[in-house]
């Protein structure tokens, strides 16, 4: 039972990080049909930008997230503008390779600029860990569940409640017919980009203390989230999220109780299954092409 | 369309100039080429590093001398990024295309094997390996079938390794059952069968074999399995980053079961990452560069720091490398620069004196490609920043600190008395 | 208010509007009719900025807007109602209407928007009831209903009215129509494409009968409505024999 | 007549390539000659995948892996056992297991990619990938795990080992067939279908083709060619390790026919070779190598987007030769002799449909009948449920509830690909074509249902499909020149005027020899010769008693060649007769026109 109780908390740990790198990729689809594909190193960028500001700077942490968040955000207007936005308007979809390539040359200017050794984050409440009946968890793993979990209610505020989110929603109801309410379009869709850079970057920061930052962190943890992203169905930001715990969890069984090697066999395997007979997702919509 | 002509024109540029790069002919052979292939980027990045500055540590040493045989010796290097398909290419280019005619060997196990019948059967180039330690490596085909074999290795190797981390835990500090957790890519995999192999051989019960991945951050539900078991020691065979993880997840779960790893962790990047959650940990080692040093490691550590830093990645390894250039330097002054000849020369080297290790043996003989031997590994602990080595006397396992006091370790939390 | 001049669109290699040139002045309802394919809301959705024209010049209140893009046109004050309604089906009526009043809203009109909703609610009192409902789970003529006013209530100076009767039933039609009547009244400015010829012409000060993209005949309601050509445009010829 | 140096050139390329080994000393230029023709075959596969039939995947290397182990398994435990060691046989048994094993794979996969598009079907296949390499990784006591297997037997033939200058060889013969095979492949029937399914499934299903099984049989030859590659690369490397088969090499082999070019035949050498050696020129650069691949990625794809043969053979694209064949003089005698008998049974007969889209009933309780040898026009205004209707009877919607039968026989149709097996061929209100397929393969994929010989026949160019393809493309002609296109044939679909793409689109659908005939807006975007030639085709039609069912707006046209004209208003018919009863009849003029303006003005 401890060890039951062990081993889901940990995966509700890892989850409700799985699932904020997956909402970014949803932020983008649902305004643009657009993937960033290289979400994942910009995870890894925030963990070093936020490296670099808080550890090296010894910024606070808050004044250092935000900081990082400006320069994510900054990247993620620059990167949609030229290398998103030239194919999008080509209507090819060769943006899964240069969202890809932004990627990898992410990974190398942060070998270059941080090195290749982990870099260790101190946990922003305290590095002890917190010990009740056998069971230990530490507070930074817990500040990420909540603070996962306050960023999805704030995003949800922001889409549900702000002149701004009702017109991102509008934009992936229709861009054409949001452009006729004169929502400018082309920036919601530079925002869409960056906030979804932002999320990821801020994703990164507060899981560094955790997982260390380095250069190859964002590689796995991308396509992980991207796979949650995609059986949650890519429109459905709170199934997204939910999904990300869900497979946490199970991740956390199946190295609990199997072991570690058949994890992501079994998981992947899961996710094919699933798409095979939802080809949407848990909470995807279907679409045709019409006569 | 001006535009799209220009970028077509400039991106077609760009491939020639690199077709022209490589079609440039190789320099002149008026230097002496050692070739050195392995892992300078990607997660293995540090171990290729490392060698690669150990050996131009030692390349521009002897140069300094005047070189060998009048030749200055040249280190040229390429990147594997850890895929031995790119390593196998690369030994054929540095051999053929840039005539090397020495090696030092990959980081990664997997390269070599795919590398070493190439060497023997093709190539005919000798490589030393300061660090992948897959014991089949020198224990080649070649080797079993008593044809010459190119393939030699200046540091751990995974049976003698194994043998020394279980001696250790199981006949000098006298743990009863005993737990594995290993990576499960290949270094570890290798290290699991050798580990587990070696406990049968001393009837040592294993109570728990749990393995973790690349991507596991959180391993407490393996140690609880383990702490479950019984398990009284853990034997580890894994990088740095993972184990970070793991002594973050025992003090999470407040577990505090020895831990005795293999020398991935004998790298002061594990101390940066994991910070004082590292102390008491014993890594199975070579070398370990803190603590009081003899003057020639002194001294190659200050060149060391003048030239890149106070960061050590890889500290075996770098040694290795360091020794291993200054050996070929030693054999090339005896027997010239012909491979074939550098090779037959490497087995018949009375004695040598290296900073791992001052040999006063033949470094390699015809049936023992391996320099190191058990008796040569020493174990450190991980104490406060420095892998300080552990020593024995009669009251048991100790370290000396930096200001010579002794202290002894205690066997069931590895803290120090 | 609205002028053009000689203009042409195409998708790819299709020409759809090939060389019209009509205006609106301010404060009278134009209506262009038309059979199906005829190039109406090809031209409606040029002017609105959704196309870009190929040819020609469009002036709005004395800006060159051809190819502009659309929320650029929308903040000019030309409003488009489009074909089908195209609410944002997710979204509730009020929320529908908010984004309407987009960018009144974030000049920070808050108080202006919220009394004029209430003066919509009069004109189309079936909207209040339902103004917390997703706008998709309303009925074809309360979709039409709220698109009227959602564009509406962004003030505009010109409305552009894209096939407002199209799928609803007669009695519905009838009163957006009605609708329509009392906009006139109070000065609005109004281009109506419709393809119901009689329906349309009813509205309007002046009309034009677009065919197979070109302007076939143009004038004024009284004129239009006798006119035989109309009703030949949608039935054809008498066949040969 | 091909220019004798369009052969030449290919032949000097290929003897130079084959001359490369006597040129170069040593092994290393070899070896990494023969990782790029492994990189060509499996390359091949990919793009005939993606860039052909428009798929894309992301877990490649999973099935080259499949290819690579299970050779290298299968030879390495005959060779254990002695089993038909003495001849080498062993590892020619073991390339031909990887292949099958790699196809199997292959149809494993594209059963649950093909029900999903987009995102969906690049994570459906990186997920495969992804478990492959995992189970490569962890299945220690088969695979090796990391360490993978090593001593894998050298290719040979008896006593005659194919070592490195030798596998050159073989390599490179292998390579070649594969560059050969993507040719037949393209060429063929089926590889014009498959590109039709690329740029639009609805106009391929309506043409007959089985869109979903098209494309697992795309999937398995695909996988077949990564295998042949795995197969390859394990023999030459003799140690295989799951380092090779990762998600990256699945990125590496899109990204070398995106670079080289998908969709063109000689893309994936250009691609294979640029991604092959470019890191090998790199050395100086180790550093920055991610960057310069970043950036010459995002050059590639901001500068190429056609890739690099895509950019050199611009506009110069025309699958079939029409010039090899002799033009036939009588015009598309065997395609239009699908002539309905005459009868007072109705050929099609639709029985109370309605169909609703989430509460709007686009068909309330519609019935008509379409007696043969006619031209029956359904007209109403915009939204009456014509197009709804047309779609219900060429099989895109099933129904709700009501019949549809032909020649008196309830059909049910599940598909737009059966309606057209059943003899129903359609025109599309917005014209859709296969991009810039030239117009004589757009007629050639039309005869879809009329091929008797497979893909078997396509890859190896069997005689039996060649002589199939000279009749068809014959007959072909006959079709394009009855339309009114002659003289086009080689011309690229989205080069076409307008009006020409209709033409185009009714001539493919003349192909299917069909006993229906569905025309959804001929005339719309047509000017009015064109108009003219229209009215006149359909005449012509008439005259050979095809069956028309027509949706037109262009109403002299409807008037002018209708035997029957239904009209349609809300999903209902309110009017049905000859063309001048329809004209007088004043529910159709209000329908039209709508309530007449006294109503509404005050």
């Amino acid at each position: 039972m401890r060890f039951l109780v062990q081993i889901v908390l940990s995966g509700i740990a890892t989850g409700a990080i799985y699932g904020l790198v997956a909402v970014g990729y949803s932020v983008t689809y649902a305004t643009m049909r657009v993937l960033n594909f290289g979400l994942g190193m910009w995870v890894m960028l925030g963990a070093m930008v936020g490296y670099t500001l808080h550890v090296t700077f010894g910024l606070n942490v808050l004044i250092a997230m935000l900081g990082m968040m400006t320069v994510l955000g900054g990247l993620g207007l620059l990167a949609e503008r030229f290398t998103v936005l030239p194919f999008v308007r080509a209507g090819s979809d060769v943006w899964i390779m240069s969202t890809l390539a932004v990627g990898l040359l992410f990974i190398n200017a942060a070998e270059l600029l941080w090195g290749r050794n982990p870099l260790a984050i101190p946990p922003f409440l305290g590095k002890d860990p917190i010990n009740f009946a056998g069971i230990g968890i530490y507070p930074q793993e817990i500040l990420i569940v909540i603070v996962a979990c306050a960023v999805m209610v704030a995003l949800d505020v922001f889409y549900q409640y702000t002149l701004l989110g009702k017109a991102f929603r509008a934009t992936a109801s229709s861009t054409e017919v949001a452009g006729l309410m004169g929502i400018n379009t082309r920036r919601i869709a530079s925002l869409a980009y960056a906030l979804a850079g932002c999320l990821a970057g801020f994703a990164g920061l507060l899981v560094a203390p955790v997982t260390l930052a380095e250069p190859q962190m964002g590689t796995i943890l991308g396509l992980k989230a991207f796979a949650i992203a995609i059986i949650g169905g890519l429109e459905a930001g709170r199934g997204i999220f939910v999904c990300g715990l869900l497979y946490g969890v199970l991740e956390g069984l199946l190295s609990g109780y199997l072991y570690t090697g058949i994890r992501d066999i079994i998981g992947f395997t899961l996710m094919i299954l699933v798409l095979f007979v939802r080809p949407n997702g848990l909470f995807g919509r279907r679409a045709e092409e019409r006569a | 369309m001006g535009k799209s002509t220009w970028g077509k024109g400039m991106t077609l540029a760009i491939l020639a100039v690199f077709v022209l790069l490589a079609a440039g002919p190789a320099l002149a052979q008026d230097t002496i080429k050692i070739g050195f292939s392995g892992a300078l980027t990607g997660p293995a990045a540090s171990f290729g590093v490392g060698i690669r500055r150990g050996a131009e540590i030692a390349v521009d040493d002897i140069n300094a001398k005047g070189g060998v045989r009048g030749k200055k010796l040249q280190l040229i290097v390429r990147d594997s990024e850890h895929n031995p398909v790119k390593l196998v290419a690369q030994h054929r280019e540095l051999v053929e295309r840039e005539g090397v005619v020495a090696l030092l060997g990959g980081t990664n196990s997997a390269e070599m094997l795919a590398v070493a019948p190439i060497l023997n059967d093709q190539l005919k180039v000798p490589v030393i390996c300061p660090a992948t330690d897959a014991t089949k490596i020198t224990e080649n085909d070649a080797w079993q079938e008593g044809r010459d074999n190119y393939v030699f290795r200046y540091g751990m190797f995974g049976r003698g390794q194994s043998n020394f981390l279980v001696n250790m835990a199981v006949q000098r500090f006298g743990y009863k059952k005993a737990a594995l957790l290993t990576w499960t890519a290949g270094w570890g995999v290798t290290g699991r069968g050798e580990l587990t192999r070696r406990l049968r051989e001393l009837s040592t019960p294993l109570v728990a074999d749990e393995t973790y991945d690349t991507a596991d951050t959180d391993i407490s539900p393996q140690l609880l399995k383990i702490k479950q078991a019984g398990g009284e020691v853990i034997l580890n065979y894994g990088l740095v980053r993972e184990n970070v993880y793991v002594v973050r997840a025992k003090d999470k779960i407040g577990d505090k079961t020895p831990y005795f790893s293999a020398w991935g962790l004998a790298t002061p990047a594990f101390w940066r990452a994991g910070g004082n959650l590292g102390e008491g940990v014993l890594v199975s080692t070579t070398i370990t560069a803190d603590g009081p040093q003899p003057p020639e490691r002194l001294q190659f550590l200050k060149k060391y720091w003048q030239r890149y830093g106070p960061d050590m990645d890889f500290v075996p390894g770098t040694f290795a490398a360091h020794d291993i250039v200054h050996l070929y330097a030693q054999v090339m002054e005896k027997v010239g620069t012909d491979p074939k000849a550098i090779r037959a020369a490497l087995e018949n080297i009375p004695a040598f004196k290296g900073l791992v290790k001052d040999f006063k043996r033949p470094v390699f003989t015809k049936s023992r490609h391996d320099a190191l031997q058990e008796e040569d590994f020493v174990l450190g602990r991980w104490t406060n920043g420095k892998l300080l080595q552990v020593h024995f006397d009669q009251e048991g396992p100790h370290v000396i600190l930096d200001d010579g006091a002794k202290r002894y370790i205690d066997k069931k939390t590895l803290a120090l008395r | 208010m609205l002028s053009v001049d000689g203009l042409r669109v195409r998708y790819g290699s299709l020409e759809v509007v090939k060389g019209i040139s009509f205006s609106v002045r301010e404060g009278e309802i134009v209506t262009i009719i038309g059979a199906n394919g005829a190039g109406k809301s090809t031209t409606l959705r040029t002017l609105a900025g959704l196309l870009s024209p190929y040819q020609g010049t469009v002036m709005f209140r004395d800006r060159k807007i051809g190819g502009a893009r659309p929320y650029n046109v929308a903040a000019l004050g030309l409003r488009l109602v489009p074909e089908g309604r195209q609410l944002f089906p997710d979204h509730t009526v009020r929320e529908n209407l908010e984004l309407g009043a987009y960018l009144r809203l974030w000049r920070g009109e808050r108080t202006g928007v919220a009394k004029d909703m209430e003066e919509l609610f009069e004109l189309f009192p079936q909207i209040r009831p339902r103004l917390d409902q997703r706008a998709g789970s309303l009925s074809g003529g309360e979709q039409q209903m709220v698109a009227i006013a959602r564009a509406l209530i962004s003030q505009p100076r010109l409305l552009l009215m894209d096939e407002p009767s199209l799928g609803l039933a007669p009695m519905l039609i009838q009163s957006i129509f009605d609708a329509l009547i009392k906009l006139r009244s109070r000065g609005l400015t109004i281009l109506l494409v419709e393809q119901m010829a009689w329906l349309g012409l009813g509205v309007c000060d002046r009309g034009y009968i677009l065919e197979s993209g070109r302007f076939a005949l143009e004038g004024s309601r009284d004129e239009l409505l006798r006119h035989p050509r109309v009703l030949e445009a949608y039935l054809g010829k008498t066949p040969r024999s | 007549m091909r220019h004798p140096a369009a052969w030449l050139l290919p032949a000097l390329a290929i003897l130079a390539v084959a001359g490369l080994p006597l040129m170069l000393t040593g092994t290393y230029y070899q070896f990494m000659l023969v990782i790029i023709f492994v990189y060509v075959i499996v390359s091949v596969g990919l793009n005939i995948l993606t860039g052909y039939a428009g798929q894309f995947s992301l877990g490649h290397a999973g099935l080259f892996a499949m290819g690579a182990y299970t050779s290298a398994l299968v030879s390495k435990n005959l060779a254990a056992i002695g089993f038909l060691g003495d001849m080498g046989l062993h590892i020619w048994i073991g390339m031909m297991a990887g292949i099958l094993m790699a196809s199997l794979f292959g149809a494993v996969l594209a059963y649950p990619s093909l029900r999903v598009r987009g995102p969906y079907l690049a994570m459906v296949t990186v997920a495969f990938g992804w478990v492959i390499w995992k189970i490569l990784l962890e299945w220690v006591s088969v695979t090796g795990g990391e360490l993978g297997i090593t001593s894998i037997p050298k290719a040979r033939f008896g006593s005659f080992v194919l070592d490195t200058p030798r596998f050159y060889y073989l390599a490179m013969a292998l390579a070649l067939g594969a560059l050969l095979l993507q040719r037949n492949l393209v060429q063929s029937a089926f590889g014009r279908k498959m590109q039709a399914i690329k740029f639009s499934e609805l106009a391929a299903a309506s043409v007959g083709i089985d869109v979903y099984r098209s494309k697992v049989t795309v999937f398995i030859l695909s996988a077949a060619f990564a295998g042949l590659g795995g197969a390859l690369f394990a023999h030459q490397q003799n140690f295989i390790n799951p380092d090779n088969f990762n998600f990256f090499d699945s990125v590496f082999f899109l990204l070398a026919i995106l670079f080289g070019g998908a969709g063109t035949l000689l893309g994936p050498v250009v691609g294979a070779a640029t991604l092959t050696l470019l890191p090998e020129f790199l050395h100086g650069f180790d550093h920055y190598r991610l960057i310069v691949y970043g950036v010459l990625i995002l050059l590639a794809l901001y500068f190429l987007p056609r890739g690099v043969c895509g950019a050199v053979t611009r506009g110069r694209r025309s699958v079939s030769r029409p010039s090899s064949v002799k033009r036939r003089t009588e015009p598309a005698a065997t395609a239009l002799t699908t002539g309905a008998k005459h009868g007072d049974q109705p050929l099609l007969e639709v029985r109370g449909v309605s169909k609703a889209f989430g509460g709007v009933r686009a068909l309330d309780g519609v019935s008509l009948n379409v007696f043969p040898g006619t031209v029956h026009a359904l007209i109403g205004p915009n939204g009456a449920g014509k197009t709804t209707l047309l779609n219900v009877i060429s099989g895109v919607y099933p129904p709700d509830s009501g019949k549809i039968l032909r020649e008196g026989e309830p059909i049910r149709m599940r598909s737009p690909d059966r309606a057209a097996r059943l003899g129903i061929a359609r025109t599309f209100q917005t014209v859709k074509l296969f991009g810039d397929m030239s117009v004589l393969d757009h007629v050639l994929v039309g005869f879809e249902r009329h091929y008797e010989t497979g893909v078997g026949g396509a890859l190896f160019r069997s005689a039996r499909a060649v002589r199939e393809n000279q009749g068809k493309v014959a007959e072909a002609l006959g079709l394009i020149e009855f339309v009114g296109l002659g003289g086009l044939e080689g011309a690229a679909a989205n080069s076409l005027s307008y009006g020409h793409r209709r033409l185009l689109e009714l001539a493919r659908a003349l192909a299917v020899r069909p006993g229906l005939l569905l025309l959804d807006e001929p005339a719309a975007g047509l000017i009015a010769e064109e108009i003219d030639a229209l009215d006149r085709l359909i005449v012509e039609l008439r005259g050979r008693r095809m069956t028309v069912l027509l949706v037109e707006h262009h109403m002299d046209l409807v008037m002018s060649i209708s035997d029957q004209v239904t009209v349609l208003d809300y999903g209902v018919v309110i009017g049905e007769g000859a063309p001048r009863e329809i004209q007088g009849d004043p529910r159709v003029i209000e329908a039209y026109l709508g309530p007449s303006h006294h109503h509404v003005v005050r």
